[in-house]
């Protein structure tokens, strides 16, 4: 039977553990990295606005332009672009190694943003009191604008691996392949609208753990 | 010595619909180790004065003085330091929502180098003072409004500091743990001689607690001076308003239009306000009055209370007895420095 | 559907190299015989054919035959060639080519990473052009459908690495080898990085050259007829020739 | 006829740290026109109790009966109809950020099917009567606590509900403010016959409005009845405790340990708390022992007041005369239903 | 000058333009649309969720799997795989007109989130009293949620639209034109770095734009 209606799916089965793994790898590997990065670059802007808890507004126009910047180039084009310092980076441009600097390059200032918005929803209140406590700025942003918005932060994060779950399809134009290179390639490139079936379901499932998961840790870090 | 000394603060709010001016050229010497009360109208400016105390709020114009140094020439870690042994409580708590209680008020420990051993002891303290044992590993949204209060309050006390300032700190805490918080800002501040300035709207509170009180009106401070100055002879039209507000013997004018009828007078019955100050020694008056002048007084409202060493308030009595005797008798306790102010005879 | 549009307009869908520029050259002399050509550029060109067959197009000029008919095949149209214009070889680049002219297994070491585009047509003939030349063996008659997973020996042991077609150039660098389309070469000014291309008298010349598309019912169409026509004739030729320095070369 | 009747009421909270009984098994009745307080320790349960009462907590168990329907069986509609009907103050304001002062009241006045200039006239007049009509177009961050109150107290007011329900709606005011506005409610009470339940942990505003008070402990109601029961004759200890505390009389045990001069006492002096309840009559007793035994009562301390037409409270006051004469005039007192508790004697 | 440093740009400068009313075209009407829809789907979340003020545990489940199903397909597959629907809505599916449908349906999982993030933002007090006033559910999602998050919401309209400028890039893989296909085509297939690099400023610009007038109307909205 599964042959009958998944006949493709059969033939290119062998392949799929890989693509999961190499998805996996491209979601989670640059979504750590892009997350620390997305922090800095967050938290500079969030402490440096005009409202902020150390305004200053160079290093907050700096930085925001940096997001908007790589926020507004064309992922394949940043691919591109990528390809001769990843080459010096990681010794290779091409592959799930090749794809790492332009999937971080490309989720940093998305993932920027939305940490920005967590942070945002810290009562300004508790900065207030912070502030009014004698902390330092690098205490606020640890122990308050950090701490406070843990489960604001874990969505950013669920929202974000999610995305970069989009971004890893563009990626197997490099040869990353993955879960969405492999649709590009079968279910789309030569019409095996089954074998686009199964990934997408896979998809679903990794996209509904991630969710269901961030869920959980915002449950529980909320109080 | 001064502990904090305001120098014609002012501070202006400016927004869409104009500008607010919630602080004009507020001047105000705070003695090292008193308790100072802040008493007036809501949106009278006490919050944004207190919050120029620690430089939450920075003046438009004027210079914050305490402990000898001018906060506006401080730096950035030298204000930090300064603020750190200045203790603050919110009118809205401002807690740390992903923190149990323990945490929260061991929050502003960590610059103090304490052990892990000696910050459990120190929290535990702070928390059996405030009464909240018991709810250690409670988080704030699981917390009533008078236990995140006494939270607060912990919090504030944890590093010891020197300058406590209290924004509407008992406001939401029922008599009895305003009392106990009283107790223990009292017994701190006798022990470290810790200075303490309080906002607050009950009168209970200063006259309990507090050794000045200023009053502010739209921005001013109208008044200032020591509580038994303040209750017993306040100055200005709002200061007197409030006290009789607070004392409630104003009540009195209230009943009568209501026409109570504990407020209905028998023939030759005099209902007067007799209102005792610091300067009157205590005396047994009514009962003097009572054998020398054959007057009766009935007590039906009183507020005596001791401020300081002296028994400050009204009483509104009537007087029964003979013409003559009741006028004699309103003459005595006028000569003895007593206020007599006739609300109605019959 | 070009029922609507004038008479004398012509929608050709193209991928922008070279067939657009190609089209763009007839552009003036469609003109002259007053035929208005316009041109609708498309980076990628799987969308090209369901645009033709839906009428959003008038003719295409991107692909050749097997790809048109694998389409057909799949997406169950009645699309048709009216004329095969020019052929695109691959060739096998290195980055370092040494100005070698044929490959063999003696050139190439354990383990090599080469890669070859990811689309099904380019990759078969990538696959097929490897083969020719002794680097891997496929399976018996795939043909053009063959696919990464049909190889059957591959004694180097050489990593097959599927990259979108237009970046390899850049990644060129990266691997040992590359399977490119002439006209990506060109783009990327890498032409002297070949060692060797598909054969211009090879059946790939043939079986691959890009052909002028039209809707079954078109076929007789006087507009495309004059398009093919242009596009054949020895003008057009000789731009070719000349602009695209044998990356693309005209049909016979 | 009652307006609101709560029936074994129950409310637990489960939370990770265990579950917390907020409510346990609490009756309750309220009748139409009546203004209600709550009063007891801070998470003794007050909102608890008073959210279960537009069901805006669902009782873990018991029925909640307002106006002669059970709430727990109107299904949302209906619901929604009844809360319309009765207005909430909370604890903390709970204001529209993104809307002004005006909108805020005006945003419950949606249903009530009234032209633009009747809204724009109701809510002028609720904004002047609680003293706001000059922030008319601000936005609540730019009001002080106070102010953020008495907009909450404008909103509740502004669809005329039968009920009013208010959790702690005066406690960021000052005493000018609450009593405004307490006077305000009492009035509206009057004139519409609503049903005001308070909660409050200020005893000056439970005396001035409320007619009848429920003491809670530990999610129990320890005791109901009218103010005068309450205040005069508490029956609880908790009660007792609580109605003491609000009377500062207590504090004459603190000045006593402090050792405050007034209360030091001269050889042949008795210093004791005299309580006066709603039994005796209003009698001029000073005056009669001064005469009559020749003992002369200073009072140090007094906090007498009006509930309902009796004067009820206590004072402090210092005995002096002969010793026998002492003792029978604490005879006479106790005879005529004051309650004598001799606190020292020298 | 231009000519030397940008000897291609000036070769197709006269796209430019229609380039630049291309993407704007995609920005803002498929933005629109999807703002509409996924601000329907977020309220059904918000509101239909465990402790929201209508829980309904199916029509949560159906809504949050809907959004995580078309946010976990990747843009490209996306694009091929609605074709069919597209030529039947839209009458070709090629070109702005064919693009519009894709862009929405990938917008809108993504709009969704951002605007229930939006929504979550409102303090829970303000909904229980608006529920102590006997506000019918709609009211409280018109008169509450919807108004006293409006900064949130233009935060999350920002954030969407500049996530949209990516995808209309991709779109030019069905000659949707546009700037993001311009810097494909020219910039990147055929190695024209001047046009990549004019083309990148101008929807920087066009994104520091969005930006720039966000921020505005949230300073506005802001009380
Ligand atoms: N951030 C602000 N923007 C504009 N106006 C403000 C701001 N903060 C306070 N105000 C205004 O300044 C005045 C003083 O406010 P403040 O909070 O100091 O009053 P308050 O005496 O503490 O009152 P309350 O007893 O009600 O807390 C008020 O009229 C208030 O509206
Ligand atoms: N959502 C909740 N989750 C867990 N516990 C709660 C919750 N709400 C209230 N409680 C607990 O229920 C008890 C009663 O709380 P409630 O808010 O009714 O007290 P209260 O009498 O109003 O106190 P206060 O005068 O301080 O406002 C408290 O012990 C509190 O910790
Ligand atoms: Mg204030
Ligand atoms: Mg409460």
């Amino acid at each position: 039977m599964l042959e009958q209606y998944f006949p493709n799916v059969c033939q290119i089965a062998g392949e799929i553990p890989t693509a999961i793994i190499d998805t996996l790898k491209m979601i989670f590997i640059p979504g750590v990295i892009a997350f620390l990065v997305g922090l800095v670059l967050a938290m500079s802007v969030v402490v440096s606005r005009k409202d902020g808890i150390k305004p200053n507004r160079i290093l907050f126009n700096i930085v925001d332009l940096f997001i908007n910047l790589f926020r507004s180039i064309p992922f394949v084009i940043l691919i591109a672009v990528m390809a001769s310092p990843t080459r010096l980076i990681m010794g290779t441009s091409i592959g799930v190694k090749g794809a790492y600097p332009a999937l971080i390059l490309g989720t940093i200032p998305f993932f920027a943003r939305q940490i920005e918005s967590a942070f945002r929803e810290v009562d300004s209140g508790l900065i207030e009191a912070s502030q009014a406590m004698g902390l330092s700025t690098w205490d606020i942003i640890t122990r308050v604008y950090l701490r406070e918005s843990v489960p604001s932060l874990v969505r950013a994060v669920t929202i974000t691996l999610i995305s970069l779950v989009g971004l890893t399809a563009i990626a197997g134009a490099i040869g990353a392949g993955g879960l969405g290179d492999m649709a590009i390639r079968y279910g789309y490139n030569r019409y095996m609208d089954d074998v686009t079936l199964v990934i997408v379901i896979i998809i679903l499932i990794i996209v509904s753990l991630i969710q269901v998961i961030g869920d959980l840790i915002i449950k529980k870090t909320t109080h | 010595m001064d502990m904090i000394r305001l120098e014609h603060v002012s501070k202006t709010f400016t927004s869409k619909h104009g500008s607010v001016e919630a602080l004009k050229d507020v001047s105000l010497t705070i003695e090292k180790g008193k308790i100072f009360g802040i008493i007036g109208y809501s949106g009278a400016g006490k919050s944004t004065l207190i919050r120029c105390m620690n430089l939450l709020e920075r003046p438009s114009a004027g210079k914050v003085w305490v402990d000898g140094e001018d906060l506006m020439t401080l730096n950035a870690k030298q204000l930090r330091e300064k603020r750190r042994k200045m203790g603050m409580i919110f009118q809205h708590f401002n807690l740390l929502r992903q923190r149990n209680v323990f945490d929260n008020v061991a929050f502003p420990l960590k610059h103090e180098k304490l052990s892990k051993q000696q910050v459990e002891t120190k929290v535990n303290d702070l928390l059996a003072l405030v009464g909240l044992a018991d709810k250690k590993y409670a988080y704030p949204s699981q917390l009533s409004g008078g236990q995140k209060q006494r939270v607060a309050i912990a919090r504030a006390l944890a590093c010891d500091p020197s300058v406590l300032l209290c924004d509407e700190a008992t406001s939401a805490l029922d008599p009895q743990i305003t009392h106990s918080i009283l107790a223990l800002l009292k017994d701190i501040n006798r022990k470290t001689g810790i200075t303490i300035v309080i906002i607050t709207h009950e009168m209970a509170v200063i006259k309990e607690i507090c050794d000045e009180v200023a009053v502010m009106e739209n921005g001013v401070i109208v008044e200032t001076g020591s509580i038994v100055d303040i209750f017993a002879k306040p100055k200005e039209k709002m200061t007197q308003d409030f006290v009789n507000m607070a004392a409630s013997v104003n009540r009195i004018y209230t009943l009568i239009e209501e026409g109570n009828p504990l407020t209905e007078l028998k023939s030759g019955e005099t209902m007067a306000m007799l209102r005792y100050n610091a300067d009157n020694t205590s005396q047994a008056l009514i009962s003097k009055i009572s054998r020398e002048y054959g007057v009766d007084s009935n007590i039906i409202f009183g507020n005596i209370e001791v401020l300081k060493d002296k028994p400050i308030g009204s009483l509104v009595v009537v007087f029964s007895g003979s013409s003559v005797g009741i006028t004699h008798a309103m003459q005595c306790l006028h000569e003895k420095g007593v206020e007599v102010e006739v609300i109605r005879s019959c | 559907g070009s029922e609507e549009k004038d008479e004398n307009t012509l929608v050709v869908g193209a991928t922008t190299a070279p067939h657009a520029q190609i089209l763009k050259f007839v552009q003036d002399d469609l003109e002259a015989e007053g035929i208005q050509l316009e041109i609708k550029e498309f980076t990628d060109y799987t969308k090209i054919n369901a645009a033709l067959d839906e009428g959003s197009l008038d003719a295409n000029y991107f692909q050749h035959e097997v790809y048109l008919n694998g389409y057909n095949e799949d997406a169950g149209s009645d699309l048709v060639s009216v004329g095969a214009i020019h052929y695109e070889p691959l060739g096998i680049y290195a980055m370092d080519p040494a100005g070698k002219t044929s490959i063999s297994l003696d050139d190439v070491n354990e383990g090599d990473v080469i890669a070859v585009p990811n689309d099904a047509t380019n990759e078969a003939r990538a696959l097929l052009l490897l083969e020719k030349y002794g680097i891997i063996k496929l399976k018996e008659g795939v043909g053009v459908k063959a696919t990464k997973l049909d190889i059957v020996e591959n004694p180097k042991n050489v990593d097959i690495q599927e990259i979108e077609a237009s970046q390899l150039p850049r990644q060129l660098e990266s691997v040992t080898f590359a399977v490119i389309n002439g006209n990506y070469a060109l783009d990327a000014d890498i032409i002297d990085k070949v060692i060797v291309t598909e054969d211009k008298e090879d059946e790939a010349a043939i079986t691959y050259a890009n052909i002028v598309a039209v809707r079954k019912e078109d076929k007789d169409n006087e507009n495309v007829k004059k398009l093919v026509e242009i596009l054949k004739s020895e003008k057009t030729q000789q731009y070719i020739n000349d602009t695209f320095n044998g990356t693309v070369v005209p049909s016979k």
